[in-house]
This record gives structure tokens, sequence and C-alpha cells, in this order.
């Protein structure tokens, strides 16, 4: 039970990396106590930093939304993914047609 | 649907009893006859698309109770699923009361006869218990497809979901 | 009398009785069907793992419907079976302990998440035929009760993924799903007639003896293989899951996931012990490798533009149907090479098994946490989430565990089954591991832009009435995390008396043969 | 030669549902094709079990007759039907739903879900 798990080119075991994660934690804690806790409270020492502009009141002016997450990603594949939306075109006609054209190309590969 | 004439509608009410009939006789002799629960069901459930053509939907949705339908299906669901657990003590849809005497026990002479119908054991109880799941459930879609959809024309509102 | 061989029927009929009394329980008012939605949920996994701790002690486990005894599956000194034979060996009683997991989880989410719904009667009915027909595609012998049961799941998931009959999206998914899924499902009948029309027989072990390869068996084969990888959801055939996925209710999406795995489990079944070593030509495992990839990688790469969050799972679940077809695809192309099935075939089954089980569950999960996502902040749009870790700290925490395990993060369990494909398939083809390698991260890459967006970032104005998701709906999460956690633990004890077991009974043609048609043929 | 037009049949109908799935624009007429499908299946089930000359398969005429056509299929394809009933009521009620929703039967505009 509480032995690795070979995988024929190496091995597996999750109690080593448990092990690490605790000593990776413990380092991490170690190194927050190591930081200063004699800021004075109340004063701008604690506020937020936003560019030094004011903070808005609420969070949905500062947040970045999620269609602009991997902006550069989608941007250097768009050929690729404007075939790729081509592709799924919503209308249940071409569901049926893939599956008719797989399983013909597949006929066709088997029978030969 | 509009009402058709007074022809159709005392021709339809005295010919649906039949239908009715013919449809019970094809639930009670499905294990010898060609037949059984699904297609004798499917007869007697035509009779509401019957009385629907002939009598028109306004009569037909008065004269509906959609909860003794769904009570026939239940209660022939129930039954099936019975039949078959009262014969676990064997196997799981054995078939206990075939050949034990009684109303459903009768053996069957060998050589060509046309058939004992006390014979199934709990095939009929099966066939009867898919015949009125069937009966329920096929006159229900009916019902509720001449209806349109149930929850707009019951409630009149549209339904909230479970967005706050 | 032991009670325990009944236990095949059993897990069958206990679903069976509990959606055909549903109407009657919901007579008695809410309290009492959700009891009874509860009952039977847990009556069902605990018959589950029953069945695969007997199967698991002594092989595997025929069961006759009907007939005089429950092991008498060649009446009357004839050759082959004739009356319905349930045969459950340890890949089936694996994959039935997987689906009563999600299912338990499902109906646990389900009471709280289904509340404001109309018709809920029908809703148990619906969700236990469901369970019925994905339990007994996985237990059956039986070609054509197979297609029966895969009927029965496909109507009742249709039911379930329009049951929010306002939603005009809801009804169009469904409508989707099912024309693509009748045809399918036809193809699938088809192919059962071809193989009646020439062995005379229905049962899989009295086909698969009597097998030999020749046109109609090819064409069977090829309907087989592609109805089933359709249902569950792969490229090119795929576009039926973002949308049935996503418009299902929480609860019920869960438990497709399950659905999913037994088509899986079908397909593997026909392709290993249908055909099996009559399956002479390389053609159709090398169809199911490049669509385990095609499927990883198009569904990743999709996942990763999409702003719906149950739509990004979604897409998510077709490339991890990917993995598991990459590691049993490489298994069956080793399956007439002892030597390469002992130096990296098994490795890749072992791998691919694993990720069922894996898979099920972390997807379960995440559609779970989505849904209370859903649920309280009543949005399922990725731009207008955000700041929710504040207020549904519990929820957070069980979907960084399953985001961490579905990405392959190390020590979670999702990176054990990985690193088995990985490693096997490598040695066939080092590109397809590469690929892997690089849909693990995509995947990666778009959690962390769910974890961003949904739950860290600067609380929100309009979420401020937001509260944690009901107990109920975070007991059937935590079921779910109980088992990653698990897994995560001891993937010693899992690999060596669940997937192995497993893995070994889905290579041994002769044992589930001579399981039903008896050991001296 | 005559035999095989059953299964020649099969093949039409088959092929016929299969073109209107995929090419009919209308709704109503995608579930005409996917009843054809199904009545195709049920067909070659029937046409399977057929023996020529053969007598019905009942037990009481066990001995009488030389040769009945296989019971089998025959009790498949009545478990097909019953399931392709369940089916086409269905996904009926579905499209009725859609046409509330959408207003229209054109399969093409009945995409709101797509990428």
């Amino acid at each position: 039970m509480w032995s690795k798990v070979y995988t024929g080119f190496g091995f597996w075991d999750v109690y080593t990396w448990i092990i690490f994660f605790a000593l990776a934690a413990g380092l991490v804690l170690w190194l927050r106590s190591m930081g200063r806790s004699d800021y004075k409270k109340g004063t701008e020492q604690d506020e937020i930093f936003y560019g030094s502009n004011e903070v808005p009141e609420d969070g949905e002016d500062i947040q970045v939304p999620a269609s602009s997450a991997y902006w550069g990603f989608v941007e250097a594949l768009q050929p690729y993914y404007e075939k790729l939306l081509q592709i799924h075109t919503g209308i249940a006609n071409d569901y049926v047609g893939y599956l008719v054209v797989t399983t013909g190309i597949l006929a066709v590969l088997v029978l030969i | 649907m509009k009402p058709l004439s007074v022809v159709v509608r005392t021709i339809c009410d005295i010919f649906m009893w039949f239908m009715a009939v013919y449809g019970a006789y094809i639930i009670i002799h499905g294990h010898i006859t060609p037949g059984g629960g699904f297609q004798g069901g499917a007869v007697v459930a035509t009779l509401i698309a019957f009385m629907l053509v002939s009598h028109g939907g306004e009569k037909m949705v008065s004269f509906v109770r959609t909860g003794m339908y769904s009570a026939a299906e239940t209660t022939g669901l129930l039954l099936f699923i019975c039949a078959g657990f009262f014969g676990i003590a064997t196997t799981f849809f054995y078939n206990f009361l075939a050949k034990q005497g009684g109303l459903f026990g009768s053996t069957v002479p060998l050589g060509a006869n046309s058939g004992v119908l006390n014979s199934s054991g709990t095939i009929a109880l099966m066939n009867m218990g898919v015949g009125l799941e069937v009966i329920g459930g096929l006159s229900l879609i009916i019902y509720f497809m001449f209806r349109g959809i149930r929850l707009h024309v019951e409630t009149g509102s549209e339904e909230t979901g479970h967005d706050r | 009398m032991n009670w325990q061989i009944h236990l095949p029927a059993l897990v069958l009929a206990i679903p069976l009785l509990g959606a055909f009394a549903a109407p009657l329980a919901g007579l008695g008012g809410k309290h009492i069907r959700n009891a009874w939605f509860i009952f039977i949920s847990v009556v069902t996994t605990v018959l589950t793992m029953l069945l695969w701790q007997k199967v698991a002690a002594g092989g595997p486990a025929v069961y006759v419907l009907g007939g005089q005894a429950w092991n008498l599956t060649l009446p009357s000194g004839l050759t082959w079976p004739i009356r319905i034979v349930l045969e459950v060996d340890a890949f089936g009683a694996f994959m039935a302990v997987v689906g009563g997991i999600v299912a338990l989880a499902g109906a646990f989410f389900s009471l709280r998440f289904m509340e404001k719904f109309s018709g809920l009667d029908k809703f148990v009915s619906l969700y236990f035929l469901l369970v019925t027909g994905m339990l007994g595609m996985e237990l059956t012998g039986d070609l054509f009760n197979f297609f029966v049961f895969l009927e029965i799941a496909s109507v009742a998931s249709f039911g379930l993924v329009a049951f929010w009959r306002d939603r005009p999206e809801a009804v169009e998914a469904s409508f989707k799903y099912m024309v693509i899924s009748t045809v399918a499902a036809m193809m699938v009948l088809i192919a059962i007639g071809f193989l009646y029309g020439r062995y005379n027989a229905v049962n899989m072990a009295a086909v698969g003896q009597m097998l030999h390869m020749g046109y109609a068996e090819k064409i069977a084969l090829v309907f087989l293989v592609i109805a089933l990888a359709m249902k569950c959801g792969t490229v090119p055939m795929h576009m039926w899951t973002p949308d049935a996925y996503t418009e299902a209710p929480a609860g019920v999406t869960c438990l497709l996931v399950g659905v999913s795995q037994a088509a899986l489990y079908g397909l593997f079944r026909v392709c290993f012990s249908l055909y099996g070593a009559s399956l002479d030509s390389v053609v159709v495992p090398w169809t199911i490798i490049v669509m385990g990839v095609l499927s990883m990688f198009i569904g990743v790469s999709m996942a990763v533009i999409q702003k719906e969050i149950k739509r990004l799972m979604a897409y998510h679940s077709v490339s991890q149907i990917g993995y598991i077809l990459l590691g049993l695809g490489v298994g069956l192309l080793a399956l007439r090479d002892p030597q390469a099935m002992a130096d990296y075939g098994f490795t890749a089954m072992k791998g691919g098994i694993y990720h069922i089980i894996n898979y099920t569950v972390y997807k379960g999960l995440l559609f779970l946490t989505a849904g209370a996502l859903y649920y309280a902040a009543g949005s399922r749009n990725l731009n207008e989430l955000g700041g929710l870790a504040r207020v549904m700290p519990q929820t957070t925490f069980m979907f960084v565990i399953a985001a961490a395990a579905i990405a392959g993060l190390p020590p979670f369990n999702g990176f054990v089954s990985k690193l088995l494909i990985y490693e096997s398939t490598f040695a066939v083809y080092p590109i397809l591991a590469v690929m892997a390698l690089v849909t693990s991260v995509l995947t990666l890459a778009s959690f962390v832009k769910v974890f961003q967006t949904a739950f860290l970032g600067p609380a929100k104005a309009k979420f401020a009435h937001v509260t944690e998701a009901p107990g109920s709906m975070i007991l059937g999460m935590s079921i779910l995390t109980v088992v990653i956690i698990g897994l995560t633990l001891f993937p010693t004890w899992a690999l060596s008396h669940l997937v192995e077991p497993a893995a070994k009974a889905l290579v041994d043609q002769a044992g589930y043969i001579a399981a039903v048609m008896g050991g001296g043929l | 030669m005559t035999g095989n037009i059953p299964f020649l049949v099969v093949g039409v109908v088959f092929f016929l549902g299969l073109y209107a799935v995929l090419f009919e624009r209308n709704m109503i007429k995608m579930a005409i094709g996917i009843t054809l499908v199904e009545a195709s299946a049920n067909l070659l089930l029937i046409v399977l079990g057929y023996r020529f000359d053969g007598s019905i398969p009942v037990f009481t005429l066990a001995g009488e007759v030389k040769q009945m056509v296989l019971p089998t299929p025959q009790a498949l394809t009545l478990t097909a039907i019953v399931i392709g009933l369940a089916t086409s009521a269905l996904l009926l009620s579905l499209i009725m739903m859609l046409y509330r929703h959408y207003g229209t039967l054109d399969v093409r505009e009945i995409r709101r879900l797509r990428g």
C-alpha cells in the first residue's frame, strides 16, 4: 500500500511529493514570518497600491475579463482558431454529417 | 381542433368502446397470439386520439383526467417490476407461476392445439403491467402534445429555474 | 440461499424500482420523494461496491435473467445461450463502481439544485432510468440488451438535458443530441443485426467465440466503433458534448459523464472481448489512437477560448476522453503481440483504465462546482463572475483540488494516470506523448483562467449577497473530493486492486467467453 | 435473387432516411428521416429472421411444421419499435418546444449553441 508505482520506465511515489510539499510549505511560512509586522495600521501603508490612482469601489472596474485571458495565444493561432470555429457550426445536420463521414472513412479503411 | 359532424361523433361514441375491448383482448392474449402489452396498449390509447379527432380538443381535455392515466402508468410499471422481484427466490424475472396450477399456471398439451389462455405464468401479469403502462403513457403523450407545453398552459408563467 | 448471487440483477433492479416508484413517493410530498431519491441512490452505490467485491473475490459473475438457475447459461444441452445473460467481469464491475459513485454525488447535489423546477417526480424517475441505463450497459453480456440499455440511457438523458423547458438553449441542446444519438443508436442496431444474421446469437461471449472476420463483421465493427465513440464524445463527433453538458442541470451533467464512460466501456468491450484476437488489422487501433489524439488537442484548444464555465469544462471532457482512448488504443495495438503487451501495452491500458475513474470523479466534481457557482451567483459567464473565493470557500477548495487533478499536477491522481499514458505511448510513437503533454499544459492554462476569473480577483458589488452553496450540495461535492484524495494518497492500492484486475479482464478474451460458454469450449 | 430484394429495400430506406437527416432544413423532415432510419433497422432484423416457407414460430406447432421463421428477431424488432416510438414522441415534443421558443422550424436558425 505504501510502495511505489512502477511505470516500466520509472516510478511514482506520492509520499515523496507530500514530504516535498510539506518542506516547501514550511519554507514559505518561514519566509513569511520573516516579514515585518510593525507597519502602521490605518495609514496609507496598508492600502492597495493601484498605480497611484484611486481604488474603485466595485471590483468589477478593475477585473480583467475572461475573454481577455490568453489574448496573445489566441491571436497567434488565429488561422487555426478560425478553422476550428468554422467546424463548430451548431447546425444539427452537420453534427450527423460528421458522424456519417467518419463512418464512411473508417469503413473504407477497414474494408480495403 | 374543431368537433366533426354529429354522424362522426355518434359513430365514435359507439365504436371506441369496441376499440378499448379489442385492445384489452390483445393485452390479455399477448402470450398466445401476436400482440401483447405494448400493442394492446397502443390500440387502447388510440381511443384518446379518436376522441380528439371527432369530438374536438375541448371535449377531450375536459374528459381526460391526467391523474388517472399517471396512476395507470405507475401501477403498470410497478406490477411489471414486482413480477420480476417475486421470482427472485430462483432468479430475477423467473416465471414462478408457470405450471403451478391455479389461474396462471395451466400446462399446455403437446401437439397441435390453439393454446391455453391460463398457461403463461407471470408473462400474462407482465403483459397486463406493460399494457396499463402503455395505455397511460401513450394517452398522456397524445394529451400533452395536443395541449402544447403543459407548463405554459397550466401555470401561465415562465419557469424560474435556479437563478436567484 | 446466498443472496449475493443475485447482485448483478439487483444492481439493475433497484434503480429501476426507484424510477418506477418515484411517482408513488412523490405523492407523499417533497420530503418523502427526496428521501426515496437518496435512499435508492445509496443502495445502488452500495450494491455496485458489493458486486465489485464479489467479482474481485470470485472472478466473472454471470446471471441468467429468468432462468431456472442463476448460472444456467446453456440450458438443455444447447451450445449457445438463449436467455438474457448478465456478465460482469472485473472491468464491468469497476465501471459500475465508478458509475455508482457519480450517481450518488449527482443525487445529493440535485436535491437543492433542482428545487425551483416543477415536475420533480419525473426528474427522479428519469434520473434513475439514466442510472439503470448506465449500469445496464456496463453489466450486460448481451448485445441487444446493450442496445436497449443504451437507448434507455439516451432517452432519459434527452429528457434530463431538456429539463429546464423554458430555456431555449436547453431544448436546442437536447434536440441536437437526440438527432445524432438516435442515428448512432440505429447504427448499433444494424451492426447487431449483421452479427445476428451471421451467427444466430446476440450473446457477446457466444458471438466472440464464433467470430471470423468477413465483410459483415467488418461493417458491424465500423458501425459499433463509430457509434460508441460518438456516444462518448470523440472528435469529430463531439459537437453535441458541449451543448448537452452545458445545458443539463449540474447534477445530471455529473451523471452524464458517467454515462459517456459506459459508452466507452461498450467500445472497448466490443474491441477487446467481442472482436479481440480476430481483429487482425491495425486500422481500428490506429483509428482509436488518432481519434484520441485529435480529441485531446481539439477539445483543449476549443476549451481555452470558451467564456462559459460549463462549456469550457465540457470541452475538457472531450479532451480527457482522448487520453483514455489513447491509452486503451495503444493497448489494443499491442493486443496480438505478447512482447509489446508486456513492454508498454499493459501499462498503457492500466493508465487508460485508471484515467477512467480519475476522469469521472474529477470531471464530475468540476461540473458540480460549476453548478454550485451558478446556483449561488446566478451566472455561468466567466466575464461576469469574479471574487467568489471569499464567499464560497468550500466550493473553491474543492474546485482547486479537481482542477489540479485534471491538469495533472503532481501529487494528484490525474498525474499518475497521465504518467502511465505518457511513458507507454512514448514507446509506440514519441509524438503521441508530446501531444498529450501539450494538452496537459493547455488544460492547466484554461483552469488557471477559470480559477483566476471566477474565484480570485476583487470582490464585485453585485455578488455581495452571494453565500456558500447549501449543505446537501457541499455533501455531493465532498463525496467526489474524498474519492479524489483517496486515489491520490493510495495510488498503489488503486492500481493493484481496482485497475489491474480490470485491465487483465479486458485483455482476457478467453476468460470472458468461458464464463458464459463453459470452460470446456 | 428475389430473396435479396428485402435487403436492397433496407439499404434504400436507410439511405433515404440518412439523406433526410443530412440535407433537410425542416426539423419535422429530419424527424421523418430518423423514423425512416429506424424503420430500415427494424426491417433488417425481420428479414434476417425470415426463413423461406417457414411458418409462425408457435410452441404448440412444434413437430407439425418443418420450418419456422426465427422468433428472436421479431422480439428484438418489437423492442426496437417501442424504443423508436419513445424517441419519435420525444423528438416531436422537442420540435414543438423549439418552435415555441424560436418561432421557426429551420434547423439552420436554431444555433445559439455554437463555437
